[in-house]
Formats: structure tokens, sequence, C-alpha cells
């Protein structure tokens, strides 16, 4: 993008905050409104509709010991132009009530209830319910404010959630221990026969309070190692997400060889995140053969990362500023013979996968979400790509050494499961082919920087395009740690989208296409089956007419 | 002499096919580029879960009153074929195994119905519509068999002709026996990653240890019953005849463990329907062919 | 035949074989760079507790009691960073790439070194440790006088030569 | 010591209480090719029911503590916990924050106080477990390897 076209979307911008009666301000690449809470809803419109922005996730900020109020950042993307649009708002902690914008922009849903658990945010003329802490939780205690202290453990009276028992309603929980999913989370799926007509979740049993952690206990530099269990699967994603916001807001040079090395380790782990989704949905599908094989060649990638990294996983290396280990030849030389050797097995293997007959017959047309709802969704991944939307973040908003390199981004159409696993089986040969390209051109010089300062109460928001799409990390920087870290994990802006897909389909399908997702239920914080019908009787009656319904 | 080797090759038919399991585990091992388990795997797993703690899930008497009659039935069965083959029980032996058999069948999809959870009910209403076909057309098969050869009884000295309506009648059979083997692709009451091992979910102990070691029986029962049908073909001697089915029936229980590991699991509302397509065909193209003598 | 390409993986099965490592029977996959438990070097360690400061999860902590101050290390807590290796300043501390740590009793998974605490020459309370203070006389030139008092001790003294007039941290 | 039989087979229930997700793939990952538990007899089952062990990983949220109840309850006795990686053993990084419990430190009064008897607890720390460490505590569980861990106390000398 050129300097002028970017001066003129600035002045647009401008121009919307001064509308709203709103004080503007922008750093880099970062475009901070400030607005009346009365605005709020005009203004979101405006930007999420008329400027064909995307919605990232709002942060609830308890700014009460700074300036006496709560404060509401909601963070939309303008992929096109490069550019985070941050519109704050402030509220009164003794009435603390702002407008919800969730009929507005859909994909606000979940961070308003997020704000309204964990900092007591009452939002206006929408529902509220409890979303990421337990139901027996006490009322009128909220983690995420600067009077309770990290490690406040309530005296709960705990106890099972019990769906009534009823003749006419029975009630299968899919979850939260469910063999299909591998992660405590729970769907409420209401079925007529086998046929899903509705889908209720109950997520959050990962919730472990990270963010709140990351505001007292832990240093900056520990933080990085913090953001990394947030996933197992996607760690290092969010400790490079983390560092580049702390960098961004504090303005810290990174030098340009440890920025080919986050690069490479992020690939890394795309690979053999990638492998692993395509070995579980085969086992999901029932092709365990093709599970073990996928993973068998995963494998490998996992040996290569151990050995950049020190680590199979949670792989350690990052730090602000820079990483900790460096890459020599001989490393280079064997994550090269492993690559070709990847490539070659992966591309005979997926022409297996793909002609086993049931699996062909049922990844086809399954799931479908189409664009319209992906786009009122906010969909971030695989998941935007499947459904027409062209979107990565490594392309529009380049970070870490991908301005370096060359890669196609995968879009398709249909938007069902096929479209979902031809999206990641193309992303894995993008993604050889980028480390290739890395390998080659790694710049010599220095891996770390250690001499830096960082000032205090500092905005930073950054992204990194992980396995299952934008992660997003906003940090306002405080007095040796951050004073507000939050993390929007790219799994909690495609969940909502399981909706949309499970509708219509049958029951056979649904671990598939919740599945198709790649859920990570630990990053983004059940299923019980309904029959309003009884479903005894239902799913004996029409047995031949079951498939799928297609919108 | 029946009173020496009708024993002796019960209690083969009773070991084996708990070994046969472990040795369909090791062969999936080979096809996915591991070792797997040792042969006896299957064996020590029903040991031990006959020495852990008996446990009866809460409300269940109907449950426990019917698996135990599941339980009791399933290797009645098998002893029954087995003894029919070397010495007449009746005249109608083929018949009467094939009744009891779908009466166990019924009976065995019952159990879950009794289990107060879903999975277990989703689960068993799978196994019906897939019951329906099958059983059908096994009735059809066998039907169309004893017309075809004239064979009510296994020990009946006629041998079979060796001719394409009795092959493709052997075809649906077969077809049958991989089906009630529960076998993928139509493992769908028990997929496990949808169902959570559907009809078998809360049971545990020693009612599931017999629980499988029946479901063991069952699927050696259902291929040693078209294996005996197809070596009537070739062989008049009855011992012999059981001797070299049971040997069949281990090859062909590789196969289908090989057939097995290479497919992946089919949809409730697919399987039925494909099946059905296939049963018609091949029964059709059988009676045609019986029509015009080939 | 392209919808029998599914029989494939057999031919895919025969050219991979088995390649199951027999771990235990065979040594692991595990390579040089694994991150895998510290090891804590006592006759190095000086008690500075810059390696409990470092640590994200609170898997070393110093603990003191009386005379003795008592660097623990519980294993089961550690995530296997390495921080704590890269802060040492004595380099007492080394990474292994052992993950054999299996047990069937927590307690075996508790480490500690035990440090013996200096006694002010002044008021005759504990502080810092002795092998801390042995490493300030090694690196810098402060009198011994100095570092033998308890930091109390060594503020009260700065506080009342300032009001005595005499100034300085060396004047007694 | 366990029994014969179940020494000779394990079934496994694996339960997230609030993992990362990496131990829970190193996990899968034991019983791909290149680990095969398969090969000491450890089976990966569906439901609690059938299981002889639990594989806790996690460091036991709130909101997953009833379900772990309930799900060690239903495994029937004698029942095995095998608690996997830095969090179920010691809480973790996140063992005092104010939605978990702190892992098994935790989670065994409460099942003291619920009158739950586990027979058997075996501890296996890492971050992520790494495939061999699972493979190396089943070996502890059947005997095949010695134990390696001891506490050390060790004098600072001056």
């Amino acid at each position: 993008m050129n300097s002028s076209n970017k001066t003129n979307i600035l002045e647009k911008y401008r121009e919307i905050a001064e509308s709203y009666k709103g004080s503007f301000s922008y750093i880099k690449d970062t475009v901070l409104i400030t607005v009346d809470k009365n605005a709020l809803r005009d203004i979101a419109e405006t930007i999420y509709w008329k400027m064909d922005c995307y919605h990232r996730t709002c942060v609830g900020v308890d700014e009460t010991p700074l300036n006496g109020y709560l404060a509401l950042y909601h963070i939309f993307g303008d992929d096109k132009n490069g550019l985070n649009i941050i519109v704050k708002t402030i509220t009164e902690l003794k009435n603390p009530v702002i407008p919800s914008i969730r009929d507005i922009v859909p994909a606000a849903d979940w961070c308003e209830l997020e704000a309204h658990d964990l900092l007591g945010i009452v939002f206006e003329n929408r529902d509220l319910y409890r979303l990421v802490l337990p139901p027996y939780w006490p009322r009128d205690i909220y983690p995420l404010r600067k009077n309770i202290p990290y490690n406040y453990r309530p005296e709960v009276v705990y106890s099972s959630e019990r769906i009534s028992e009823s003749t006419e309603t029975a009630v299968v929980p899919i979850g939260p221990y469910h063999p299909a999913l591998h992660e405590p989370e729970y769907f409420e799926l209401f079925v007529e026969g086998e046929k899903i007509v509705d889908v209720k979740y109950r997520g959050f049993h990962v919730h472990r309070g990270i963010e709140k952690l990351g505001e007292s206990r832990t240093t900056y530099q520990q933080i990085n190692f913090l953001a990394e269990r947030i996933c197992g699967i996607c760690g290092f994603v969010h400790a490079v997400c983390y560092s580049q916001a702390v960098e961004k807001a504090a303005n810290i040079h990174v030098p340009e060889r440890a920025r080919f090395i986050r690069s490479i380790a992020l690939e890394i782990e795309r690979l053999h995140s990638h492998l692993l989704w395509i070995g579980v949905a085969a086992h999901i599908l029932g092709y365990d053969t093709g599970f073990m094989h996928s993973w068998r060649i995963r494998e490998s990638i996992m040996l290569i990362a151990e050995l950049l990294t020190g680590s199979r996983k949670t792989y350690g290396i990052n730090l602000i500023g820079g990483v900790r280990r460096d890459i020599d030849e001989n490393k280079i030389k064997k994550v090269l013979e492993t690559l070709d050797y990847v490539e070659k097995d992966f591309k005979k293997l997926i022409d297996i996968i793909t002609s086993v007959p049931e699996i062909t017959r049922r990844i086809k047309d399954t799931g479908v979400l189409p664009k319209e709802d992906a786009r009122k969704l906010s969909v971030v991944g695989p998941v935007a790509r499947a459904s027409g939307l062209d979107r990565d973040i490594r392309r529009d908003l380049p970070y870490a050494a991908y301005e370096y390199v060359d890669f196609n981004v995968p879009v398709y159409d249909s938007g069902d499961n096929l479209a979902r696993f031809k999206v990641r089986v193309d992303e894995v040969f993008e993604s050889i082919s980028i480390i290739r390209q890395l390998l080659s051109n790694l710049p010599k010089g220095p891996v770390l920087n250690n001499e830096f300062e960082i000032p205090e109460y500092k905005i930073g928001v950054s992204l990194v395009e992980a396995p299952r799409g934008e992660d997003v990390h906003f940090v306002i920087t405080g007095r040796g740690k951050p004073y507000r870290w939050r993390v929007r994990a790219p799994t909690y802006n495609n969940i909502p989208a399981l909706k949309v897909m499970l509708q219509g389909c049958t029951l056979a399908d649904a671990p598939l296409t919740i599945a198709s997702i790649d859920p990570c239920f630990s990053c983004t914080d059940r299923i019980v089956i309904i029959d309003e019908k009884g479903f005894r009787r239902s799913i004996l009656l029409n047995p031949f007419n079951r498939k799928c319904d297609l919108k | 002499m029946f009173s020496v080797i009708i024993p002796i090759l019960v209690s083969v038919a009773l070991f084996l096919p708990t070994l046969m399991d472990g040795v369909e585990r090791k062969i999936k091992a080979r096809i996915q580029s591991r070792i797997g388990p040792p042969i006896l795997q299957s064996w020590f797993d029903i040991f031990k879960l006959m020495s852990k703690e008996f446990y009866i899930p809460v409300n269940s008497l109907h449950t426990v009153t019917l698996l135990l009659m599941y339980l009791a039935l399933q290797p009645f069965v098998l002893i029954y074929l087995i003894t029919s083959v070397i010495h007449p029980l009746t005249d109608y032996d083929l018949a009467i195994t094939i009744s009891i058999y779908i009466i166990i069948q019924a009976l065995f999809i019952s159990i879950p119905f009794t289990i107060p959870n879903p999975f277990s009910i989703i689960g068993a209403s799978r196994e019906i519509m897939l019951v329906i076909v099958n059983e059908l057309f096994l009735i059809i098969s066998i039907s169309l068999y004893i017309l075809y050869s004239g064979l009510t009884s296994f020990t009946q000295t006629r041998i079979v002709s060796f001719t394409l309506h009795t092959i493709l009648i052997l075809l649906v059979l077969f077809i049958n026996s991989y089906v009630s083997s529960g076998r993928l692709p139509f493992d769908i009451a028990e997929a496990e990653p949808e169902l959570a091992s559907g009809l078998m979910i809360e049971l545990s102990g020693p009612l599931l240890g017999l629980l499988i070691l029946c479901l063991h029986l069952k699927r050696f029962f259902v291929k040693l019953l078209p294996v005996i049908l197809l070596t009537k073909l070739f062989i008049e001697n009855n011992i012999i005849l059981l001797m070299v089915s049971i040997i069949v029936t281990i090859i062909v229980w590789i196969l289908y463990s090989v057939l097995s590991a290479i497919l992946a699991r089919s949809r409730v509302d697919l399987a039925p329907i494909t099946l059905l397509k296939i049963y018609i065909l091949l029964v059709i193209l059988s009676v045609i062919s019986y029509v015009l003598g080939i | 035949m392209k919808k029998l390409d599914f029989l494939k993986i057999l031919v895919i099965a025969t050219e991979t074989g088995r390649v199951t490592r027999k771990y235990p029977y065979e040594p692991p996959l595990v390579s040089n760079e694994f991150r895998g438990k510290i090891e804590i070097d006592e006759k190095k360690c000086i008690g500075c507790g810059a390696c409990v400061i470092a640590c994200p999860p609170n898997a070393l902590e110093l603990k003191i009691e009386k005379n003795i101050l008592i660097l623990k290390y519980f294993v089961g807590r550690c995530i296997f960073c390495w921080r704590c290796v890269d802060v040492c300043p004595v380099k007492a501390i080394r990474g292994t790439s052992d993950f054999e740590l299996a047990t069937d009793n927590i307690s075996d998974l508790n480490e500690a070194v035990i440090h013996d605490r200096n006694e002010c020459i002044e008021c005759r309370g504990n502080y810092s440790t002795v092998k801390q203070k042995q490493y300030v006389i090694e690196k810098s030139p402060i009198t011994e006088n100095y570092v033998s008092k308890c930091p109390d001790c060594r503020r009260n003294g700065f506080i009342n030569s300032i009001q005595r007039r005499k100034g300085g941290v060396y004047a007694e | 010591m366990l029994s014969k039989f179940l020494k000779k087979s394990i079934w496994v229930f694996h339960l997230n209480t609030g993992s990362c997700n990496a131990c829970d793939i190193e996990i899968l990952d034991v019983l791909t090719p290149y680990f095969d538990a398969e090969r000491f007899g450890v089976k990966l089952v569906a439901s609690p029911r059938h299981a002889d062990a639990i594989l806790l990983t996690g460091p036991v949220t709130y909101e997953s503590l009833p379900k772990v109840i309930k799900a060690i309850e239903a495994v029937p006795r004698p029942r095995v916990l095998i608690v996997m990686g830095s969090c179920g053993v010691g809480g973790g990084i996140w063992h005092d924050t104010y939605n978990t419990i702190g892992g098994i430190d935790g989670l065994k009064k409460i099942l003291d106080e619920r009158g739950v008897k586990v027979d058997y607890i075996y501890y296996v720390p890492g971050c992520p477990v790494r495939p061999e460490a699972i493979i190396y505590a089943i070996g502890l569980i059947k005997g095949l390897v010695e134990k390696k861990a001891t506490a050390k106390i060790k004098k600072a000398e001056s």
C-alpha cells in the first residue's frame, strides 16, 4: 500500500472519529478512536459495515487506579488496508453500563459476555449470562478488577450441572469428556432423529485465569512462557504475538535473524498442527490407519521442532526482543532433508485419504458455512478461507519475516468440511515452501536484543496467523509487567460459526464438523443432545431420510 | 468318537475368537506401521475385566437380565452349530441355527434400550437400522440356499452344485457376515468418536468382559456359518468339513481385518441404503441365473 | 482405477515397515537439544535467588528458616524452560536432557539445596548466605567488615555515620 | 502393587481438566507408530466405566471439577490415577490462580472429603510430558523399568 493511499484512509477514519465527536490518534498500523459510550453503536456500525472491517475482539480494562473508570476497547480490523482500529469508551465504576453492539456486530457476542463476567461491565439491550466463569462462582466478584488478588479463591459449593430429566426430553451429553474432543467442552445439540436442529455451547472449562496472572505475578519476560501455555498446539503463536504486542507498544527493535527464526518456528508449528488435524479428522471418520500414518509423518516434524527449539512443543525460545536459540548449518541441512521427505510422503498419503469412499462421501457438503454468515461472525483462518473470505494476516499485516517470502493463500468457496480440509492440505505445502525460502535467505547477525526499556501505559495490538486463524494480543504496558493483557485466540471467533454449520447436519457428522474448525478450547477459554420430541421415538422414525440439509 | 471330537472342536471354537481378535489387532498395527499388542492381548483384556470390581449400573435390573440371557445364548448357538455339523440334532438344523441367531440379535439390540444413557440408545437405534436390512437378507439368502441345494441340515450328504446362482448367494452371505461382525465401515453403532462406544458405555468390569467375549464369539459364528455353507460345495466328510471350515474362517477373519483397516466409517443414512442396493442386485441376479439354469 | 487408490495404503505400510522405537528396550528419540530436568550444583550455588525470580511457574523457591536458607526445586511444577540456566550468575544450574521422572511418590520430585546464612557481627541476626558473601568479596572491592553486617545494620550504620557527620560507607 | 492381569492390560481414560492441550496431544502421540503404547496393552477407552486408569492432565479448573470427580467415581476399582504434566502434578504455571485448584494436591483433598478412593497414584512430570516419558511411566507401572526419581537434599559447601 502506498503512502498517499494510507493517508487517505487515515483521513477517512479521522473524519469518522470527528463526526461522532471522538478523539483520533494513530501509531504505525493502529488507530485509536475514543468516543462517548452513546456514540458507540453508531460508530461500530459505520466501521464494521460501511468501512467493511472485521471485528477482532473487545477488551474490558479496569482503569480505576488511573482515572477511576472502566474502559472498553473494541478492536476492529481493516485487513485490506492493514490497519487495526481501536474504539475506546469509558464508563463509571458505580454504574458500569455500556451499550451492546451485538445486534450490529454479531461477532462481538462472546467478548461482551466475557467483559461482563470478568469485569462486571453491564451491556444494555442484550441477555447476559455466565460464559467464562463457572456457574457457582460468587456473583459480585469480578476477577479482572484490580482490587481482586490474582490468587483469590472463593469458597465455592460446586455441584454438577444437571439437565432435568423428563420423559419428553432425553439428554445426551457429548462432552465435557468426549472421545472426539480431547478437551473438556460441552455442546448441546437439539436433534430430530439424527438431524440437528439447534446447538448450545457451554465451554470455558479451561479458563485458568491467564490474563490476570499476566497482570500480577509474572514479569514481562515470564509472560512469554505463560503465553506459550495458553495452548499446547499453537503455543508459539501466542508467545510471538504477545512479545510483538509489547515490542510494538514500547518500540523495541528485533534483530532480523530473530524475526526469521520466529517465522520458521511458526511455520513448523503450522505444519505439525495441520498434520495433527488431518489425522484427527481421519480418526473421527473411523479411518484409524490414516490417523496413524498422518501422525507418523508429523513425528518427523516434531523431531525437527525439538532440534531447532529444544522442546517438542511449547518451544520456549521466544523472548521480548528476539529469540533464545540460534540455528546453525547442520540444523538447516537436517530440516531441509526432513521437509523433502515430509512433502513426498504427505502427498502420497493425502491422495490415499481422499480416495477412501466413505471419507469422500462424508466430508463433501457437510457442515456448510455460507459466506454471508462467515462475514457476519468475522470467522478467521482456514474456516474463513474455506467460506470464500480471502483473509490471511501473514499477507495483510505482515509480521516477523513474512514480508520476505512468497506464498499463496488458498481460498475455496463451498464452505463445507471438504473445503476446510483442502485449505489445510494446501497450507501444508505452502508452509513447507515458506520454511525453505526462509532457511535459504536467513540473514546473519544477533538473535536477541537485550537493551530496551518499556514505557508505561502504551497500547500495543499484535496479530499472528495461527494454524487456526488470527490470534490477537492486546497489551497495555505497566510497571515491570503489563497493566492489561488480553488474548483473543482464533477459535474464539470460530465457535459461534458452529451453530450455523451444525444446523441441519446429521448427528454422525457433528464430531467432524466440530473438529473441522480445528477447535482449540484451551486457547479459547459441552455437547448435550436434547430431543424436544423425545428421541427414543424420533430416532426410530424416518430412518432413510437423514441427508444433510443444504440451505 | 463324537464324544471326543465335539468337545475338542467346541473348546477350540470358544478359545479361537478372542485369539483371532488379537491377531486382528496385530494386523491392523502392521498396516499402521507399528508393532501392536501381543497376540494374546485380547485374552489378557478379558481376564483383567474379570478381575475388576463387579458393578451393576443403578436401576438396571432389566439390563442385567437381558444381558445374562444374551451371554448364555451366544455361546449356545455357536456350540449348536458345531455339534450339528458333526452330528445331526434335528432334521432342520440350518433353519434352527438361523432362528436362534436372529433371536439372539433381537435380544442383543434390546439391551441398550434399557440403559438410561442416550449414547447407548442412539447406538442401538443405529444398529436396528443396519440389522433390519442385514437380517432380512440373511433370511432371504439362506432360504434361497436351501431352495437351491435342498439342504435343511448340515449332515445331509447332498453335495451342493458349484453354480453361479449358489456363488452369488454365498457372496450375499459373506457380505452379510462382514456387516454382522460390526467392522468398519459398518460399526456405526459403536462409532467410538461419535458415540463413545455406544451400547457398551455404561457397562464395566466382569459384565463388560463377558459381553466382549460374546461379541468375539458372534464374530466367529457369523463367519463360520457362510464358510460351512461354502465348504459344503467341496467336502463330504463332516469332521473334515468342520476342520477345514475353521481354518477357512481364520483366513476370512484375516482378510476382513485387512479390509476393515483400510476403510472408514459410513453414516447411518448411507450404510443401509448402500447395503440394500448391493443385496437386491445380487439376490435378483442369483434368482435370474437359477431360473435360467446357470 | 482412481477409485481403488485407497488400497495403496498397503503399499505405504509395506514400504515404511514398522517404525516403532522399542523404548524402554532401545534408546529413546531424544536429541541433545532437548530441555529436560535441571541440576543444581551445590558446590557452585551461592543462594542468590536469581533463578527464583526468573522462574515462571515458581518451581524454584527460597525458604528461610532461622540460620539456614533452602533453595527448593519441585520438578513436578517445572516447565523446563531453562530460564534459571540463563540467569544463574555462577553457572551452578545445568540443564540435562533427563525426562524419566515418573514416580509413585510425589515427594520424590523435590530437591533442596541448603545454605548456611551469615551471622551479623553486630546484631547476631542472620542474613544472606555464607557463599553469597564470599562471592561478593571475591568480585568487588568492598571491605569484609561491611559485608559481615546484615542489611539492617548496614543501613543503621550508614545513617549513624551521617548523623555523626563522618559520611561515607567505609567510615566506622 | 497392581494385580498381574491389570499390568498386562491397562485401559486408560483421558481426562483433561483444563490442560493446554500439549500433554493431551502427546497422549495421543503415544498411540501412534513411533511410540505405540498398545504394545504394552494400553488402550484408550471412551468411557470411564471401561477404564482402569485415568490420565489426568491439567491443573483442575473449578468448571471441570464436578465432572472430574464424577469421572473418577465411575472407574471400577482398583482405580489408578496417572497424573500427567506439570499442571497436574504441581499446578504448573497456574498453581495459584483464581480459577484452578492447583492440580492433584487440591484434588486429593477434595476426593478425600468426598470419600472417593483412589488406589494408586502415579506422577509424570514434564511440560509437556514427552511420549517417551509416558512410556517410561507405563514401564514403571508394569515394573519394566527402575524408578530413577529420588528426593535429594544437598548441603551447599562453603
